[in-house]
């Protein structure tokens, strides 16, 4: 089945090149209606055409010749209709739908091009008769692996702001800058100084991590110094996240850029699923920082302080935790993983100065729908985030697809406030 | 460096029509977020239910100026109640991402195709003000006044639209200070501060808190209706996040729980971010600046206006009006 | 000394308090002449913990009754199950012979029953006055439209306030009146909270440790309050771990263990009982230690630790450790 | 407004009496810009930018208009989450601008172009390419060089339908540029007998356009029409992801993301054969050129011309009208656009006009007639073809002129 | 009422320092004329003096807000000193960060917020080990007998904890480090008389193994029974000071502070 559609698609590929040559090699001033006919990429050779007005007026009846063209001028622009006699087709051909009336419209100076598409006889519309099921199982599939895709992605990005907010009840609006400026950094090292983009990708991440601890070192942390309280950050967030977004325009540019590696990776079928192996690649790689670092946070000893500092700083410090050092190595780890998700966003999409903006409220949305400031939350409300997105397609048009992931943290919420794996507070 | 246009474009922007129609916005804001503690950030979409109740009224419907006022009222109303229901048991966190989500999926089905003919796409719908304009008192011309070589002057249009938003300003900056006085706000005021608490006392925090989304978003959708009859047309990409980010901005920026802190807080931004690029404007037209070239301009006022943003909240984090105290006494205790 | 007149006034509903207790078993669940309020299997559990599992409790109109039990009993829990702050997992109860389980809180707070909080609940960027006014009930100004005419409310507003401060001044809070409630000392709020609860004029006050971080002094008049308010004809519900205040204020104690009451009986009865005792009271569970104690205690613990420096001599470097003895000898 | 060449039209002036004396007809023409700097269209900014400064320079070594070099402001338009296109238009009006060049976007056009001509001020978008701005309320004030999307559509469905694409699918941007291009190539499609099988419209937002091109993939059309900005990259890299490549497919592009830097990343190939439409008749190498003197950073040359020859019509309407105020100007530049003698330039025609003589400015976009709505009435759309480069020659394989309207 | 009245005016405060001076000169931790607090402009501590020698107990007293917390709190650099100065075995500690103050062997116990919510009961006690994490099994075996309820419950979290459990909770964090100088803000509050028997003992005990001990109590009478000496602190100075027994004989103090309740 799936072979027979391969090789047909095969076959209208060369058809559509052995049209494309002479049809269009009219005279520039042409003023009418024309044609050709092909029978599997044979001229068809005598077929008859009448094209009368719009009334019914015949105005002329043609024949193709040897190439399977036809051409018909007329006097005024406006609307015609052209009938394909279907008699006059050779024996095994028919007009594929059936159809064999046309209605262009003929504009002023110009000849507008009827098409009659040709098939052999009794080979039933292969183009759509598919069997509807499997099109759309296969289509499920392949949305699902989308989803699992952006899915683990936007876990990536949300780990690293759950890690901060879990830590500093930070909200981060500037975290969409964050998953920006690494995918910004890897093009840069990429093709700024022209390395290939895997070292590029982790010179980037490195870097993001340091860029990281000197915002918390010289900026975020002298705030808390001063007392600076959580909504005030929060709205201080939204200040950086303008800052820096209009200083990669100014750098970077308003327009689209990809890696020179990797873009357009041509896809390969996996069953009924086609995709990059890039993509395999990046899931991997995505899928074991966010499990090393989700054990990391519930096992190590840095772990289990963060989550101390998270719940009471004051506490944390009387227990002999350097809090300003936890929070120092969360800024790090949280930057340099937002780039990984950045680079990943790039290499799977490509780079803008908006791209981390774009994404941003699904990040939120995934952290909020698996529970605030918990690690594998960030990666499950993610997923189920990125799942809807793509899978919801199905049923709902592309341009809403972010419509349906929001309704669900919604419904989702309505059900556990708390979130997926949050925990409800105790009262009293 | 042309320093009167500077000047007079600076001072109109503080009291312009984006002023008045982020100051409203921001107003409704503050009774929610300043006043009751509720993270709304999808303030922009009770704008946007209005201007659009608004708009396809009159358009599409073909019914009175008046009728969309009424419609577009409504349509808040009904926004405000259909994002309560399930939004309000919520932590404040929580609340702003389902918030943010509720605004952007009526944003998005306010552009989407499927519903062109009724919300017009992305371009959105125009031509609806004239029943607007028709009440218009001042007959044509420009109105203001020179300050010095400086023109402060206003087309008749402009002058209506700015005379309505301000009236509506004093007015709903009258009915926060009265309410916010009264005991009724001091339930708002608990609320924000401890639910449970308040809720041991004897008072329904649902319905206050309910109460609080449907005057805030009622207040709000004013702003709607002046960018809908400022500009004459709505587009949907207006009512997006961004817009809520920016009133809150200014909410803060003016002071959050303070009666004219929105008002004063949307007038500094306006003015600042039609400063900073002007005058960056100027400077590189006239050579002054030279690393940047006009078309980084652009950006650079936004960066500029982040900045600012930052620097105010550093050293003033209570916002120009707000009060120390509050901001000192720990919020996690 | 300082409640001569209250205590005068007192004796006649403390009288009919202890009048009203005097015939009654003293049976876990034992039926009381005229109860307030009455709960019926009230289980709550969270995963494999059964937190709360009461068979049937009655609490007596206008007295005071204590409810006591080691930490982790579920005393909390069973006031968040009875005043709606929680639903219990099975359970009936009634306040004035009306159901009100499932009642949510605010609506069981209006009806006359309500409740502090052991972790307290300071509304922090109001001030301790608005705090106080927040408890009247049936305020006019809470009414959306009315708030709007100040006409309407200010004189009620003036009434409340009046009976705030009084309050305060009982509260000793009245010199904080205009500060925020956040910038309270950890007693302060106690005390806020409970002020805050009275303004409710409730018919029944469900105190949760009120006077755990309250200096005694204080503590000591303000019993003297809440003996008043029985006065005034006001139930009280109090769980404390004060064993002198259980002793002094309360008419009667109810005992809970592992979320089931397992005693109940006049507070001098109770403190001898061998259940409460073993659970509750451990050794010295009445009066403090006397000097005889106090030394068999020390020399106790010296023979423990004995062992421990023992055990541990060596790894503990650093400070020099004082010689036991040097210390016992300053303490006399 | 002042000057006696102005009192003498004052009758068909739409303009409202203005109290303000200074306010028109100072002798300077003066241009503002309003042009994205910021927002999803900032790509865009450059060429246009460069398009005018071009045309200014030319214009002010010329010797000016009305014998006074002509002023020029920049402004940022934004896109259409900002306000900042009207902030911006206040600004411009402040300083006396006598035209406004842009908007990019057709949506930030109509949100200013109320302001715009209620202040008596010419609103020139070298870009709008939306029906809309045909029967728009404008006062008689609004015109554009871009030509409408009906004549690009039906250019690219009459091409589509020559190449033999039977079944169709488009994927295109939800804006009224997407949207409307779109339906015009869609009905030019199902009239010349080929069937759209799948259409869809995509938020040029969106995080990822995976689930858009699955759907496309369900319905294996030949031909797949792209009409977008340059977020296509993303959907190329998507289509080419899940096996619809363009040597299996016939890939169609237009005028918003045929471009020569958007897919040079891409590997070799893949763009091959792959065909799109751009309004602007030939030869535009020399004018380009020209263009990278004024601006060497220059790589998409999108817009510029139709930007340029914006503000070569504007200065010669001033200076056929002899006056620099935005009423006389908007009724001259019909005038100017068509009907008489052909010249190419400002120098050119300027002369002309000193000379008495009736001008037909033809210009580097195009022949630039307008019809009485303020739209070029005949325009060229020029159909590119991609090589093994993923570039695009810059000769067309074919260029069609054709009336806009009919 | 008038003991509900005016707060005291204490005319027997130590009004002489050199009393403070003279015993504050060998002490392990002494503070001199601290004044700290919270807002800008208001002053909580009010130039208190304290110091503890090597191997004291020391109770500290008074009434609710007099200042006790912030004065605990101070001395571990939570709250910013104004003037005056803490000084740690010779070491000028003033302001110094909390976490580096464990480092030099101080444990404080809150009187508040004195656990970690989202951490479990053995996590909440592994913070309290973080800097000696070599220690912790053996520690925690220990805390585990002190509060069997604990060694139970190990994994459930604290935030789900009744009011008694997190204060054994925070008690036992504090235990994890063995400190060598321990500040403990009501340590008591909340515990059933059991229990509250237990931590005075355990006090005792943990003072009698060298540990110095500065402990806030408003379960006044028990606490000023076992330390070796008092303070009464009111409106952030000392009002009195002298022995344990000392103050709780005073019927000055007894009735301001002390109230004849538990006296029965
Ligand atoms: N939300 C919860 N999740 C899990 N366990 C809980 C929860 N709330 C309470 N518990 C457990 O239920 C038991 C009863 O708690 P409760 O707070 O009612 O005790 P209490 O009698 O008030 O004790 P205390 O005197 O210490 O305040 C405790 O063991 C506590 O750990
Ligand atoms: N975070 C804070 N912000 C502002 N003021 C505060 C803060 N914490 C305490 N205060 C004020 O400082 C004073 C002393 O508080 P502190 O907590 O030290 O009292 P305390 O002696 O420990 O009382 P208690 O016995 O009730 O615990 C109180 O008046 C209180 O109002
Ligand atoms: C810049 C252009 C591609 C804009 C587009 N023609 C529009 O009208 O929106
Ligand atoms: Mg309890
Ligand atoms: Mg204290």
């Amino acid at each position: 089945m799936r072979r027979a559609v391969i090789a047909f698609t095969a076959f209208l590929g060369g058809l559509i090149f052995l049209l494309a040559g002479p049809a269009h090699a009219g005279p520039a001033d042409c003023q009418g209606l024309r044609g050709t006919l092909k029978l599997q990429g044979q001229p068809v050779n005598g077929a008859k055409l009448a094209v009368t007005t719009e009334g019914g007026q015949p105005v002329e009846t043609v024949t193709t010749n040897a190439e399977g063209t036809w051409d018909v001028q007329v006097d005024k622009p406006g609307k015609y209709k052209v009938t394909l006699d279907p008699a006059s087709l050779p024996q095994n051909a028919e007009v594929r739908g059936g159809n064999n009336i046309r209605t262009p419209t003929v504009y002023e100076g110009n000849c507008s091009t009827v098409l009659y598409a040709l098939q052999p006889k009794g080979a039933a519309n292969q183009q759509q008769g598919g069997g509807e099921t499997s099109t759309f199982w296969a289509q499920a599939a392949q949305l699902t692996f989308e989803g699992l895709n952006l899915g683990l992605i936007i876990a990536l990005a949300a780990l690293g702001l759950s890690l901060i907010y879990g830590t500093t009840g930070l909200t981060n609006f500037a975290h969409g800058e964050l998953v920006t400026l690494g995918a910004i950094l890897a093009y840069a090292f990429n093709i700024g100084f022209g390395l290939h983009l895997i070292p590029a990708a982790v010179i980037a991440v490195i870097v993001a991590g340091v860029l990281g601890y000197l915002q918390d070192r010289l900026f975020w942390g002298q705030l808390r110094r001063r007392g600076t309280g959580t909504i005030a950050m929060m709205i201080i967030s939204i200040g950086v996240a303008l800052f820096l977004r209009y200083v990669f325009l100014i750098f970077f540019g308003g327009q689209t850029e990809a890696y020179a590696q990797y873009t357009a990776q041509p896809g390969v079928e996996f069953g009924p699923i086609s995709a990059a192996p890039k993509n395999f690649v990046a899931m991997g790689i995505e899928l074991a920082v966010l499990i090393i670092v989700g054990i990391a946070l519930l096992r190590t000893r840095t772990g289990k302080a963060a989550r101390a500092v998270a719940d009471n700083p004051a506490l944390a410090a009387s227990s002999g935790i350097n809090v300003d050092r936890v929070i120092r190595i969360i800024w790090t780890f949280g930057g340099a993983i937002a780039a990984l998700a950045g680079v990943m966003l790039g290499l799977s999409q490509n780079l803008k100065y908006t791209m981390g903006q774009d994404v941003l409220l699904l990040i939120f949305a995934g952290v909020t729908l698996g529970g605030l400031g918990t690690a594998f939350g960030a990666l499950v409300g993610s997923l189920v985030v990125g799942l809807f997105i793509q899978v919801s397609t199905l049923w709902v048009p592309p341009e809403l697809k972010s419509v349906g992931a929001l309704a669900v943290l919604i419904i989702v919420l309505l059900v556990r406030p708390q979130g997926i794996l949050g925990r409800r507070e105790r009262i009293g | 460096m042309d320093w009167i246009t500077i000047l007079s474009t600076t001072i109109k922007a503080a009291v312009g029509v984006e002023t008045v129609l982020y100051a409203i916005g921001a107003i409704g804001l503050n009774v929610h977020f300043g006043y009751t503690g509720l993270l709304n950030f999808g303030q922009a979409a009770f704008m946007g239910v209005a201007g659009y109740g608004l708009a396809v009224t009159v358009t599409v419907m073909g019914l009175p100026f008046w009728v969309g006022i009424f419609v577009g009222l409504a349509a808040a109303v009904v926004l405000a109640i259909l994002l309560g229901i399930p939004t309000l048991k919520l932590r404040a966190d929580y609340l702003a991402i389902v918030t943010i989500a509720a605004a952007e999926i009526v944003r998005l089905i306010f552009r989407s195709v499927q519903f062109k003919s009724v919300f017009g796409g992305s371009d959105g719908q125009r031509g609806f003000s004239d029943g607007f304009y028709a009440l218009n008192p001042f007959p044509e011309g420009e109105y203001g006044f020179n300050l010095g070589p400086v023109p402060l002057l206003f087309g008749h249009r402009t002058m209506w639209v700015l005379t309505v938003g301000w009236v509506l300003i004093a007015l709903f900056s009258f009915v926060v200070y009265l309410l916010m006085k009264s005991p009724w706000g001091r339930v708002l005021k608990a609320i924000r501060e401890d639910e449970d608490a308040v809720r041991s006392l004897g008072k329904s925090v649902f319905s206050y808190k309910m109460q609080a989304l449907v005057l805030g978003g009622v207040i709000g959708c004013f702003g709607g209706f002046i960018y809908g009859l400022g500009y004459a047309s709505v587009q949907p990409d207006v009512f997006g996040t961004e817009t809520t980010f920016y009133m809150y901005t200014m909410l803060i920026l003016g002071g959050a729980a303070r009666v004219l802190g929105p008002v004063l807080g949307s007038m500094i931004f306006w003015v600042l971010l039609v400063l900073f690029y002007n005058v960056m404007t100027e400077a590189v037209a006239a050579g002054y600046i030279t690393f940047l070239d006009t078309n980084q301009v652009g950006a650079m006022r936004w960066i500029l206006v982040g900045l600012g943003l930052i620097l105010l909240l550093i050293y003033r984090p209570q916002g120009i009006l707000g009060d120390k105290r509050e901001i000192a006494i720990d919020a996690r205790r | 000394m300082h409640d001569a007149e209250t205590t005068v006034a007192a004796t006649d509903r403390k009288a009919a308090a202890l009048a009203a207790f005097k015939d009654l078993a003293r049976d876990p669940g034992v039926p009381k002449p005229d109860p307030i309020l009455v709960a019926d299997n009230v289980v709550r559990r969270f995963g494999g913990l059964t937190a709360v599992e009461v068979n049937h409790v009655e609490v007596q109109r206008g007295s005071i009754t204590a409810l006591i039990g080691p930490n982790g009993a579920g005393k909390t829990t069973f006031f968040n199950q009875l005043t709606g702050f929680d639903t219990a997992d099975s359970g009936t109860w009634t306040f004035n012979g009306r159901p009100i389980n499932g009642v949510p809180a605010h609506k069981v707070a209006r009806a006359g029953m309500v409740r502090t909080f052991q972790l307290t609940k300071a509304l922090s960027r109001l001030t301790v006055m608005e705090n106080m006014r927040l408890g009247a009930q049936q305020q006019k100004g809470e009414n959306f439209w009315r708030a709007l005419i100040p006409g309407v409310w200010r004189g009620q507003e003036e009434e409340i306030t009046e009976r705030a401060e009084e309050l305060l001044v009982r509260f000793k809070l009245d010199a904080k009146r205009d500060d925020f409630a956040g910038s309270l000392s950890g007693g302060q709020r106690k005390l806020l909270e409970m002020a805050r609860a009275l303004m409710v004029r409730p018919e029944l006050v469900m105190l949760d440790e009120p006077m755990a971080g309250v200096n005694p002094a204080l503590t000591q008049s303000l019993l003297g309050h809440v003996k008043d308010l029985r006065e005034q004809g006001m139930t009280v519900l109090f769980v404390e771990h004060d064993m002198d205040m259980v002793r002094d204020i309360s008419d009667w104690v109810i005992v809970m263990a592992q979320g089931a009451v397992i005693a109940e009986g006049p507070p001098s009865t109770i403190m001898s009982d061998e259940r409460v005792i073993d659970a509750y009271l451990g050794a010295h569970h009445d009066a403090p230690l006397s000097e005889s104690e106090l030394e068999a205690q020390l020399h106790e613990a010296e023979a423990a630790l004995e062992a421990e420096i023992h055990e541990t001599d060596g790894t503990t470097g650093g400070t020099s450790a004082p010689e036991p003895e040097t210390a016992e000898e300053k303490q006399k | 407004g002042g000057g006696g060449d102005t009192a003498t039209q004052a009758s068909q002036s739409a303009a409202p009496a203005s109290s303000a004396p200074a306010a028109k007809g100072d002798g300077t023409l003066t241009l503002g810009t309003l042009l994205p700097q910021t927002g999803s269209l900032a790509f865009l900014g450059p060429p246009e930018f460069a398009g005018v400064d071009l045309a200014l320079k030319e214009i002010n070594e010329a010797g000016g208009v009305l014998g006074k070099p002509v002023a020029k402001f920049d402004t940022d338009s934004g896109d259409t989450t900002t306000n900042i296109a009207s902030q911006s238009v206040d600004k411009l009006l402040a300083q006396k601008a006598d035209a406004i060049i842009g908007a990019a976007s057709s949506s930030v056009s109509e949100s200013v172009i109320d302001k715009i001509t209620g202040a008596g001020v010419v609103h020139f978008s070298p870009a709008n390419t939306s029906d809309k701005f045909t029967t728009i309320e404008d006062k008689g004030l609004y015109f554009r060089t871009s030509p409408p999307d009906k004549l690009q559509g039906r250019v690219l469905g009459d091409l589509i339908i020559a190449d033999g694409n039977d079944t169709v699918g488009i994927m295109a941007m939800q804006d009224s540029y997407g949207t409307g291009l779109a339906d015009q190539v869609q009905k030019t499609v199902t009239d010349g007998g080929g069937e759209v099988v799948e259409r869809v419209d995509y938020d040029p937002k969106a995080a990822d356009f995976s689930a858009d091109v699955a759907k496309l993939k369900a319905k294996n059309p030949k031909g797949i029409v792209l009409i977008g900005f340059e977020e296509t990259a993303k959907v190329v890299q998507e289509l080419v992801k899940q096996g619809m490549p363009a040597d299996k497919h016939k890939w169609y592009m237009v005028d918003g993301n045929t471009s020569n830097t958007n897919y040079v990343k891409m590997p070799k190939g893949t763009l091959t054969g792959v065909k799109g439409t751009i309004p602007g008749a030939a030869a535009p190498e020399e004018f380009q050129k020209k263009l990278t003197t004024v601006d060497p950073d220059l790589e998409d040359f999108s817009y510029a011309p139709e930007s340029y020859d914006a503000a070569n019509l504007i200065a010669l309407a001033a200076e056929a009208a002899k006056s620099d105020a935005g009423v006389d100007i908007a009724t001259k530049l019909e005038e100017v656009s068509k009907g008489g003698t052909k010249c190419k330039s400002f120098k050119e025609c300027v002369d002309l006009l000193k000379a008495g003589t009736d001008i037909d400015y033809d210009g580097v976009s195009g022949p630039v007639e307008f019809d009485a709505a303020g739209d070029p009435a005949v325009a060229t759309i020029g159909i590119y073809q991609y090589g093994d480069d993923n570039k695009y020659a810059t000769k067309a394989l074919e260029y069609r002129t054709g009336n806009i309207a009919g | 009422m008038s003991a509900d009245e005016a707060p005291v005016q204490s005319k027997a405060a130590v009004t002489d320092r050199s009393a403070h001076l003279e015993g504050a000169e060998d002490a392990v931790l002494r503070c001199d004329e601290l004044i700290a607090g919270y807002l800008p402009g208001v002053n909580i501590l009010n130039g208190s003096d304290l110091y503890v020698k090597d191997g004291e107990l020391i109770g500290i007293i008074g009434p609710n807000g007099a200042g006790k917390s912030t004065l605990l709190k101070a001395m571990f650099g939570l709250v910013t000193i104004r003037s005056g100065t803490v000084v740690l075995k010779g070491e000028n500690i003033t302001n110094m960060k909390a976490h580096s103050l464990v480092a030099r062997g101080v444990g404080y116990v809150p009187q508040t917020n004195n656990v970690f919510p989202s951490l479990t009961i053995e996590e909440n006690l592994e913070m309290g080990a973080f800097q000696v994490p070599g220690k912790f099994k053996e520690r925690f075996e220990f805390v585990a007998e002190l509060f069997p309820a604990l060694k139970e419950r190990r994994k459930q979290r604290a935030g789900s904890l009744s009011g008694g459990e997190r204060q054994m909770v925070a008690m036992a964090r504090a235990l994890m480090t063995e400190p060598s100088v321990l500040l403990l803000d009501e340590p008591s509050a909340g515990l059933s008389p059991k229990l509250q028997d237990l931590v005075f003992i355990q006090a005792q005990q943990i003072n009698k193994a060298g540990v110095t001990v500065i402990m806030v109590e408003q379960n006044a009478r028990r606490c000023l029974q076992i330390c070796h000496r008092g303070y009464v602190l009111d409106q952030g100075r000392n009002a009195y000071t002298g022995t344990g027994r000392q103050l709780a004989d005073d019927p000055k103090v007894i009735e301001l502070y002390l109230g004849t309740l538990a006296k029965a």
